[in-house]
């Protein structure tokens, strides 16, 4: 391949590697947003150590268990612990005759930073009531095995792969398996204190609605390199198509869940909206390339129509999940992998069953692997923090700090004399 | 020595102020509070729950007055707080047994 | 053209996308950090729903007027619905042999981000008394008819282009016209209730400078694939060249606006030193690509001095603007195009009449467009929230929520007991 | 050069430009969290102005002063006002033979950013006591003189990069050069009052952690244009194994910050993690091109570490710091500078000794140059705030408004009637 | 007239005022203050240094109430506010010169 | 019983706190208060038109106390508030007609 080329190509996986770093941030706050205030520190805690933590373990053993090289077609395999130093840009070149063949840096690199988001998103689902340590224990293991024995399956070259499961960039490997594992800490946690009382359901809005919304809009803004960088070259019509799909998709899930919410409630719920346009970004994931920007607009506005739906269905059925994760994540996440049998140029009911076989297998592996995880923790040192520090909030009981301090023992005031 | 407390709506707190002060009423204390009472309050939805909120947001005016003064102060008030729908709040009197200003060191009267 | 140039090109602009789209959350910070608490959930709404109708309606009808194809040199034109499929990675190159043509995918997604940002423009200005419903509809028309007309005059080959007017990125197109359907809306709605009182302007500080220096920093951050991505290629010598003046005419801006607001109050406000910002970044936008350093300086310098006189000028004119966008995007949009005839290699009285004439003609008729539809909605369904509603905020009466809630009760201060 | 190679790399270092133009909005977002509720607008307003003045400093002479040209080895030398115009794409293209030469335009930006940089980490030091007026006169000349000449010691091919100096992309000549002149001011100004008391250090906790968290996530989104930016070029090797030896380098600096703190404190101090991950990514800076992954984690991990340690010890000596920048950047850019002699393919008793050298004369140039600087305006205009205004908070004293202000005589409140 | 004033913990306030719902008392007038007392508070720690918050938020309760009911208004209170660990608060019982409705200008028992 | 109330400069809040401690009244409630007095306000300026906060923030004070100690209460207030100028607030002093522990069901003096 031509150096150019080469360069431009691995340019693109490192920018989109970039973007994909933002979209922690992205979670951050938007999870940040939806919480309460006294839980904001304990939520921004959370989320900073899970990138380190998952990049650390993603280095150790996650590459080596994700792509164990080999024949492939298996169940899992392990290949080595770190990574392999790329040779110089000649052997690259040499080694990308056929097509862009990644350095093994980017390669992981880029990899590495899509590991850590599907624990970040059990994160917003477990919140306001999980213990922190048990937490970053499930994190560090969850996502040094878990998550790449899954993936492995399809993007290591594994079963479902040979099978001909279709999944782009992740709908099903990256978010439905993050939210099948919070769907299992949302059943082993119960709900916050407060939620679910004999006189219905009570509402516990978040915080800052201005931080969830930043939250989104950096999510969109790193999904152009999810989806985009998952093109695994700079490709000039892949990549350009892929970013139509994506954002219209977004698009179609925003209009998606206006129309559903207003219908459904005769309100604008803002977190409702901003759900929608995360619903239709999960949505597109799995097929973000084989889709037309009309075929992205209906998988997205679907997704949307499915968020204040779902996020009710979820409720009804008391499983409290304070940002919406599993709606957004698991829900759509689904919906999205089926779709590639439904719309775009692999639809088919042979397609159709694969996804179906491909989402339910990983989806029960992963259920299966949280859940223990989960159950190991609470049997053991405990996953739930008591009442009086859920009460007191987690900031001040797991951190003794508060997001939001007025440092004097006065807030003084505009005018203070 | 009198002390008038009134609650009223946040969105007459100008009204009130500026009737005070057409009787050169300048000095007093407030503060936000929340009420309880029969006024329906707003309800709030978010995520598909459907809530109240259960108070009202109202200010708290407190005036220390003399023993003339006090009834034209309360009548004032009563005036230009009032809507006249439900929810327009209350105003209490009560008897300072003592008052000082902090800086004269003075007392009563002479405190103001 | 070389695959690896090509492909270098076309990464280009994607991120240039990418760079823009981020510039919807700029708006949306700044515009949130401006108003009032109680309107917040508002404006965030709006810029959320804006963004996902101007990508939907520029795919659907915009793209077609603006790029009607044809002789050029018209008033009107439309090519078809939706967008062609690019062929493939060798017709393009063979396409690109005189120089880059990006493939149609490239294309409509970096114009479609622009589209929504006109609207966003207008939000701003609107904030605070305007009905969610009534809004969305101007926006849903404005975009995907009176911003593709006037764009295509200039960009889609029409008769402004034909004359020789030029604006580089956009100070006309994009943000004139923003400015000029913001002008239209603040006539016909009026003035928040309590700004202009008898006693002289009520100042309505935003609620969060925070949020507002975030959108600021956002804003400049997304610039530079605003401005550097309008080179339309990745030209080593012109991008490098936008930059330089785009960050020039900013730091110019920042200073202006630092001077002259100082000079006329005494006081280093923040707001307007972030308009200033703003007023260079607009300023520089028509002729980013023709200034020299010093020359970028100085457009910026004086655009950001313009600011604080704009903004008194306008608020003597009882024309209620929360956010300045009339002074931002309207006034140093105008200076911006001007200053394209009077400064760096196209000056001279001729260029300079011919911006006067372009500028004035794509106003005019923005204008009228946009009073037209804001008269015809405000007539039927109106377009000013009650006053009731306003004082309550637009969070509670078109919402039914709050920016930030205090979830309990009461809101559980530090130590709860 | 290949012309698309050369698009390549030019590509990547402009994108690096706008990486590292965003982690001035980190670095505000960062400060503004850390400082009280009463000094925001103050902060976020220095960020603000310190970009702008930055860029324009460093095109009029800090461009010249820092890249001289000539024969090289030199202690001080000037080239010119502003900058050369690049030549044409040929003659780009034929200086580039040898390996890739940016545009001036390219250099000039990227390194323009950079230098408001070390500027922004002294705001943060100085915080909540420095007069505006004197802190912008102070920032103006630093920047434009004593960062250049330091860095032309190095960058600039002067003394001690002959001498065989290595610092990559500026553990010492940004980050210790920005810590000793924010070390310089603290001396000067003394601590803010009623921290240190008889009773001993009252904590004086930031008044937004979430904004603080931003701010963070931004700088490491940044940091990747900061070191990757500083292979110049798009090497496909060298930039992947940047992003590696950097991403790991930060989740080292997170997990040592949140032991050592741990075990320090006996809780999760989410202030002490946010400098732990910034604490990483400094100590990397210098050698980030030479480590490998685990010496990536090591120097990172040793950073984060010596976090809470320099915190307390600085609290100790009563220098006080309100954001930890001296810890962060002058600690852990002493450390990183130093671990090039430790770790990594260039370490040896040699190296060490050598990057010893250049540390410190770097570090006494700066300092005394800073420290009299600041002297010379503290005895003329003085260089801190009246106690009534440091009382008061900066925003009403110095910007007559407020960062959070309730735009009605009373905060309306959710249910106003 | 009387008013009580009742400084109870934050935790408390929902039993405290469905108890007083249950004996219909359904308006009155609340805020959020801040109390020193025997309860020791939190610490908190911020980059090294433990502090005390010093003081505990708690809520204060005002009810105008008649001098027929208040006596079962203050036993309400007294009996739902109750954890019998240390910082569970005051009430005390003032009296009401006058008491106005804003709404009905009516004063004492028929303001309520 | 009497209930000692004042209204004090922000900025005096920790030195009243500190007086009272000498003399052993750990035990109090507090708030932020806003109040209207002779004291003139800070001007604001946004986007070049100036303002006046109109409001002063203070903070009050709230003391239940025997009739033997408020005297002495009232006195360490007035001084440890005062700095002379205008704006030192106000310390008034009414009579309780009933107190109560909740923690320990006691009344008046016991209740303290
Ligand atoms: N008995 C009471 N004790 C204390 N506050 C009261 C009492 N009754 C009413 N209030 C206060 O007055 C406000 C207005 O009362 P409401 O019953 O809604 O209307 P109205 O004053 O018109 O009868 C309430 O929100 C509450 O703050
Ligand atoms: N003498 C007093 N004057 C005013 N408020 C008091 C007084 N004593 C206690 N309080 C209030 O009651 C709260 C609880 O008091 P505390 O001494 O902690 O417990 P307890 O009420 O169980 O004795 C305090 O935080 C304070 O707000
Ligand atoms: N008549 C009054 N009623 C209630 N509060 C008052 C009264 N007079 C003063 N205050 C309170 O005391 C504060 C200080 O009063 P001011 O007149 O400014 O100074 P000084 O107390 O020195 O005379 C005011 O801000 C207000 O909160």
């Amino acid at each position: 391949m031509d150096e150019g080329l080469y360069i431009a190509n691995n340019l693109w996986i490192l920018i989109a590697t970039i973007l994909v770093f933002i979209m922690h941030l992205g979670f951050a706050s938007l999870e940040a947003g939806l919480v309460r205030k006294k839980n904001t520190v304990n939520i921004l805690f959370k989320n900073t150590m899970i990138v380190s933590i998952g990049l650390l373990t993603y280095y150790i053993i996650g590459y080596g268990l994700m792509y164990p090289g080999g024949e492939g077609g298996g169940f899992f395999g392990f290949k080595q612990f770190g990574i392999e130093e790329p040779g110089d840009l000649a052997s690259l070149l040499a080694a990308s005759s056929e097509g862009f063949v990644m350095p093994s840096w980017t390669d992981f690199i880029f990899q590495g930073m899509f590991a850590a988001t599907c624990a970040t998103i059990v994160s917003g689902a477990v919140a306001e009531r999980i213990k922190l340590g048990s937490f970053l224990i499930f994190v560090t293991i969850f996502v040094a095995i878990s998550y790449p024995i899954t993936g492995m399956w399809q993007w290591g070259g594994g079963w479902l792969n040979v099978m001909g499961f279709y999944d782009f960039a992740g709908s099903t490997l990256v978010h439905a398996v993050g939210g099948f594992a919070a769907l299992a800490g949302i059943l082993l946690l119960g709900a916050r204190t407060g939620k679910y009382t004999d006189k219905g359901i009570k509402p516990i809005p978040g915080h800052s609605l201005p931080f969830a919304t930043l939250g989104v809009f950096l999510l969109w803004f790193g999904w152009f390199g999810f989806n985009g960088g998952s093109v695994l070259s700079a490709d000039a019509a892949s990549v350009g198509k892929v970013f139509v799909t994506t954002s219209l998709a977004a698009a179609g899930g925003t209009v998606g869940a206006f129309i559903i919410s207003y219908v459904m409630f005769k309100t604008h719920d803002l977190s409702m909206v901003l759900n929608g346009v995360l619903g239709g970004l999960v949505g597109i994931t799995a097929g973000a390339d084989l889709m037309s920007p009309m075929e992205a607009i209906a998988i997205g506005g679907i997704a949307g129509a499915i968020i204040p739906l779902s996020v009710v269905f979820f409720d009804k059925m008391k499983l409290d999940d304070p940002v919406g994760a599993t709606s957004v994540h698991l829900v759509c996440g689904i919906w999205g992998t089926l779709a590639v049998g439904i719309f775009g140029s692999s639809a088919g009911l042979g397609q159709l069953w694969i996804q179906f076989v491909g989402v339910s297998t990983i989806g029960l592996f992963t259920f299966a692997f949280a859940f223990i995880l989960f159950y190991i923790l609470k049997v053991t040192i405990g996953i739930r923090v008591t009442e009086e520090e859920e009460l007191k909030g987690l900031d001040i009981s797991e951190h003794e700090m508060s997001a939001y301090s007025s440092s004097d023992t006065v807030a003084y005031n505009l005018n203070v004399q | 020595m009198k002390k008038i407390e009134a609650i009223v709506r946040s969105s007459k707190f100008d009204d009130v102020k500026n009737a005070l002060s057409d009787i050169h009423v300048d000095f007093f204390t407030f503060m936000e509070v929340k009420g309880f009472g029969k006024q329906k309050t707003e309800h709030i939805v978010y995520r598909g729950a459907v809530y109240d909120v259960g108070y009202i947001a109202r200010m708290k005016l407190e005036i220390y007055s003399t023993d003339d003064a006090y009834e034209e102060i309360v009548k004032i008030i009563l005036n230009s707080a009032k809507t006249g729908e439900i929810g327009d709040g209350k105003v209490i009197v009560t008897d300072i047994t003592e008052m000082w200003s902090v800086r004269l060191g003075t007392k009563n009267e002479s405190a103001l």
